[in-house]
């Protein structure tokens, strides 16, 4: 056991894959010699050489595209697109081959690989570094999305998405990266795709996050009147959504708050109200609550904390969700 | 010296077999024996055969949009015989049946492609090939990263991706070019020019003078070839893949040639080229001018061209059948496909319920909940 | 008045806002001399000059980069796409560009243009010809996303896509491009963006769709036992969304079924569906469904009719949605 | 003439004044005057105060990331020089200040941009220009847009656009430099090949020997200059300006600079690159040069030095004063830039509900099924 923050609990999860498996190559730009420029790939080229640790040209269309056609010869690539706002070029190769190709051709041709991306806002960088686009891609058929929230989490879910068969956008909460520490097993383990996690359990309310946000969650919950029982869940998996967990929580609680950074219209928010409304329609008591980001681009950082969802306005919707 | 020349290039052009079918001996030493020039041919009248019957299939409503290959069989079968089959990998677009085929692909598979069916995609193991690509200039980027794992395991191996010219002004095409040099991996880039993309002519495509000299900005081999010519475009793939593998470089090849056809079936092409430009590429159909090669060699006649005529008929007839007579795909082909790990929930629930509703709702639950709300 | 189909009203807006601004010019791959692969731009060229009606190289980050620039130096651009698939290439332009250049340089330099952009299944197409990406674009702040099911709103919609001051993504449905015709005003006139239509009135059950699934939904009215009473309603605009139009038949029908082709997960009938409960909250006497494309990637032709939604599968849904 | 070429091209390179402070008399005739070197390098001195003052912000924490542009004045403003203002349009990255600057770019507009407030990207009217860019290799497609616009309304006006030389990895400089090229329209393409990306040196970046011949595969005029000598910087691109509004094609220019600082203030440079090399461009910095050649000229001294030191120092002083004495935006303009149409109903109840709760919902109405629901 080891006490890391996020990023170094991703770069342990990297190494130890790396030393697994021959086939796992990480690549992008600067992730080689300087590390990564959240360096979290940092010593990994020192150790594995720079066949394996690959420093690219900077296009993101050809990081994901020569990624797939490596996936597709056997490899399985770990590209890192620097920034989510940089996913742009990338978009079509991810969404058109990488998420495609195992049904285009009936399982013949396959894509394992795992892309990994800072994403989130609230470090005060320049535009475009600062975006949370989750929802376009668990809306995208053929590709899974998992965010986590904690170091434990981060190199568990890092590992099984590695070992995934299919194409894993691994979401990374900069906001979090060395925000706190937790002890994380040196041995490896991996963390399902496909299940969230119940933070803390409650009775009155369900609060369901994700990434960066669950910081603000607990913070929020820790300000709420005692008399208030709320149950946290961590998505964890943005696709496939653990409805069960959803489902059992709402049931139960009858009552729910959505919170994310994204904006709020076709955010993940949406569809997991909608999946509440489904299942649980005759346990709510009050409508889903979203906490989200506006239907505005995300402003420069003199403003961002004006559009980022913060514990106050969490606490806030708690509290009208649950007076309704 | 103030002004100092940094950087000097030139381009070449290489044809081996003329239009007459009147061979350039000298450069044609070493590259294709008397079998090899027969089997291209023959295997080229099948090709031809193939794409008239696809062209129908679809005309009578049995198909859905085809892009004929009429024209371009030289350049294909000429890259194709260049790589090694089982060992070399194929990153195809569209217009290069003939190249698959030579590589072992069934040849029903691009019917069923045609057909709507995903089953026409399914290589079979083996068979190193990637399916027809739709979204114009993306495929060349999986040929650098295929060509780059061989590097990486150190396989004696190449790739050779095709497009076409308008593929050439994604900026897809600039990305693979650009990593396939940089990190010098053994793939050949093989531009089938065909003059056109759907309406719009290479000199609207491009203001360069040559899709070859594209090249010239990764530091690339480049060449243009007749790709109407067996001959040379042989003799520039060959090379081309022989110094990919030996880790020499990465080649574009820019094989000329003519889309004699409509760009689809879905295309009228008289709305905007002159009947006289495709007449004029009519003479210069690569099988017109191979036969006249091995007609003037003494290795074919009529006779043999009639036999040969009925024997294609017959055979793609078969491969029509084939296509035709598998069955329909199940409805759960939609959803098993979609991951290598067990079904979500959810698509399990769309899955048992999409003959009946789309709401992927567990019947039994919207049942129980009917009773509930009516309680 | 002429009695048009979809692709005759396109053209129709088109001519007579070419005609009146001289700064509107059409680009695109095929849509000069070829006029359009779906001729909807057929004529246009031979009228306004290969100038004003530019076939383009082949790139569509290529198209949407400078109509982007063409628009930022006071012309009015109107890109096609030519396929909804081919938008992956230009989804770096549209979204990290198009969308936020207003609010980037806070009103100094802005993008009017409208992005015409074919979409959805149904016309046996090979890959990538049949997606329906519009909850993508509705969840991206700064773009206007609209989709007519008919030739009269087509028109209409058309020309205040046009003269809106922002980009506008114009979705054209084209299955329904030539299935059938309707009188079309000559005179120009707007459909105002952001105003749904209610099709057909009703009191038992509110039906929401856009594009060609109103036709299928058509259908499936039709098809309803007499004592059901639905009321149908035409998004036709897609973002902003026109919540008001919902809201008042939900809070009257209490039950509501949404239709569209693309995916469920993340697509707008989870936004509408999350509008709803919180709007309509105490209204609402079932949980709102969805008809929807399956989570998976569009199918090749042979199955296209199995993956998208149905006159049946609307009425069974609309059957269930009752019986609750 | 089986074997032919079909295609030739060179690239020269132009230095005109040497890294000694040594004028090549011939080639700089017709370029600059005295008082015009004499203004540019006292406008290299100001920006180069600026960007030194902007990095102390940073390290002080008042400001965020910002990318220093020392070392590569000369390329910004002999480009911008040739340049007409209020006539000619710049589309820069964001390493090129000094020509913003001097195309009349209010100074404290890059301190905003940088302090993380977008009205440092508001730009004023009549000053001809786009922001600075952040997505890396976009913005040249916007520069050909408008450049193109130009075009189609006869204006007699040209477009300048800056990037690095990473920028020419992305796609979208290939598809901007064909449509430039296809359609000819007046742009200038000026890539500041500053030899790195980040951490990536240039000959990782590219196989190819130069930058300038990336311009070959459009059939673009291409050349490579000395980017830190104002004389070859401002000769070319003077050349390009007026060949381009003259309807006689577009040009890559690729002048060859150095990075002398951190890529941004977030990096760290030591990580992946000599201090060898660095000091040897050191050397090479353009304002020294320049220094030596007007004090070889008798057009500079130490007093002159210092006193503009100091005149600078209160003139960013000031500039900084402005920048950070904006009060700050409203948080209503998150909302108000949105669209130009009226606020759609959903986006202003998130506007009036921002400060309280996120939900963006009717508080009117939330209280109303309060009510409800408790009756
Ligand atoms: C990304 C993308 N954009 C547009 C299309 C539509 N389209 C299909 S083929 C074609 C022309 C291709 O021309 P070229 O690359 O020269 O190949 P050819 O068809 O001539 O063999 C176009 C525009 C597409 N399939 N993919
Ligand atoms: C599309 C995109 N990808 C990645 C980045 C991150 N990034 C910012 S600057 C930079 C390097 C740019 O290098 P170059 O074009 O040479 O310009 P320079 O910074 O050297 O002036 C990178 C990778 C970005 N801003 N945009
Ligand atoms: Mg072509
Ligand atoms: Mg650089």
């Amino acid at each position: 056991m080891a006490n890391l923050t996020l990023v170094q609990a991703i770069n342990l999860a990297l190494t130890q894959e790396m030393e697994a498996d021959p086939r796992v190559v990480c690549l992008g730009e600067d992730v080689g010699k300087n590390g990564g420029v959240f360096r979290v790939t940092e010593g990994l080229q020192a150790r594995f050489g720079a066949d394996r640790v690959i420093d690219t040209p900077l296009a993101e269309s050809g990081i994901m595209g020569t990624a797939i056609g490596l996936a597709m010869a056997g490899m399985r690539p770990i590209p890192e697109i620097q920034f989510e706002g940089f996913m742009g070029p990338a978009y079509d190769q991810l969404v058109n081959h990488a998420a495609r190709y195992r049904t285009r051709t009936r399982g013949a041709i396959t894509i394992p690989m795992v892309i990994r991306v800072p994403v989130g806002g609230g470090i005060h960088a320049p535009e475009l570094h600062s975006d949370s686009p989750e929802a376009i891609y668990a809306h995208t058929p053929g590709l899974k999305v998992v965010m986590p929230s904690t170091p434990y989490d981060a190199k568990g879910l890092l590992i099984a998405a590695i070992r995934d068969p299919d194409p894993v956008l691994f979401f990374e909460p900069k906001r979090i990266y060395r925000a706190f520490r937790e002890e994380v097993p040196e041995d490896e383990y991996t963390v399902p795709i496909g299940k969230a996690k119940v933070v803390s359990e409650g009775t009155d309310l369900t609060v369901i996050s994700w990434g960066a946000s669950i910081t603000l969650c607990l913070e929020a919950l820790d300000s709420l009147p005692e008399d208030i029982s709320a149950e946290l869940i961590d998505l964890r998996t943005i696709y496939p959504i653990d409805e069960d967990t959803i489902a059992q929580s709402v049931e139960k609680t009858g009552r729910c708050v959505i919170v994310h950074e994204a904006p709020k219209t076709c955010g993940m928010g949406a569809e997991i109200a909608t999946i509440i409304q489904e299942k649980c329609f005759l346990h709510l008591e009050a409508p889903v609550q979203r906490v989200a980001g506006f239907d505005t681009v995300m402003p420069y950082y003199k403003l961002e904390l004006d559009y980022l969802p913060d514990a106050k306005r969490i606490a806030e919707a708690i509290g009208q969700v649950m007076a309704y | 010296m103030p002004i100092r020349t940094v950087y000097k290039a030139q381009i070449e052009y290489l044809q081996i077999l003329d239009e007459d079918g009147k061979l350039d001996e000298k450069l044609a030493k070493d590259t294709l024996t008397d079998e090899q020039v027969l089997f291209a041919y023959e295997f080229m009248l099948l090709c031809r055969a193939y794409d008239e019957i696809a062209f129908k299939l679809q005309r009578s409503g049995r198909m859905g949009t085809y892009p004929q290959n009429k024209g371009q069989e030289a350049a294909a079968i000429g890259s194709g015989m260049a790589a090694v089959k089982g060992r070399d990998f194929l990153v195809p677009c569209y217009r290069e049946n003939a190249a698959l085929f030579l590589h072992g692909l069934p040849m029903e598979k691009i019917l069923l492609h045609w057909m709507g069916d995903e089953r026409g995609n399914q290589i079979p193991e083996g068979v190193n090939m990637t399916p027809l690509s739709i979204p114009i200039g993306t495929q060349m980027l999986h040929a650098t990263g295929i060509a780059w794992a061989y590097k990486m395991r150190k396989e004696d191996r190449c790739v050779i991706t095709y497009f076409g010219d308008g593929a050439t002004s994604e900026g897809d095409f600039h990305e693979a070019m650009n990593f396939a040099t940089v990190f010098n991996v053994p793939c050949v880039f093989f531009c089938q020019n065909n003059q056109w993309a759907i309406s719009v002519p290479r000199e609207s495509q491009m203001a360069s003078e040559t899709v070859a000299q594209k090249g010239l900005a990764y530091g690339a081999h480049c060449i243009q070839v007749d790709g109407n010519d067996l001959f040379a475009v042989y003799k520039a793939s060959k090379e081309a893949i022989d110094r990919a593998r030996g880790g020499g470089g990465v080649t574009l090849i820019e094989a000329i040639t003519y889309r004699l056809a409509d760009h689809t079936t879905a295309d009228d092409a008289r709305r905007y080229r002159d009947e006289e430009e495709v007449a004029s590429w009519r003479g210069k159909d690569p099988l017109i001018r191979l036969r006249k090669y091995l007609e003037r060699k003494g290795m074919w006649n009529d006779a043999k061209q009639a036999a040969h005529d009925e024997k294609n008929k017959l055979q793609v007839a078969e491969i029509v059948k084939n296509a035709e007579g598998i069955e329909r795909p199940s409805v759960d082909d939609i959803f098993d496909y979609t991951f290598g790990t067990e079904l979500p929930a959810e698509l399990q629930r769309q899955k048992a319920t999409m003959r009946t509703t789309s709401l992927g709702q567990d019947p039994e639950q919207a049942g129980l909940h009917a009773d509930r709300s009516r309680a």
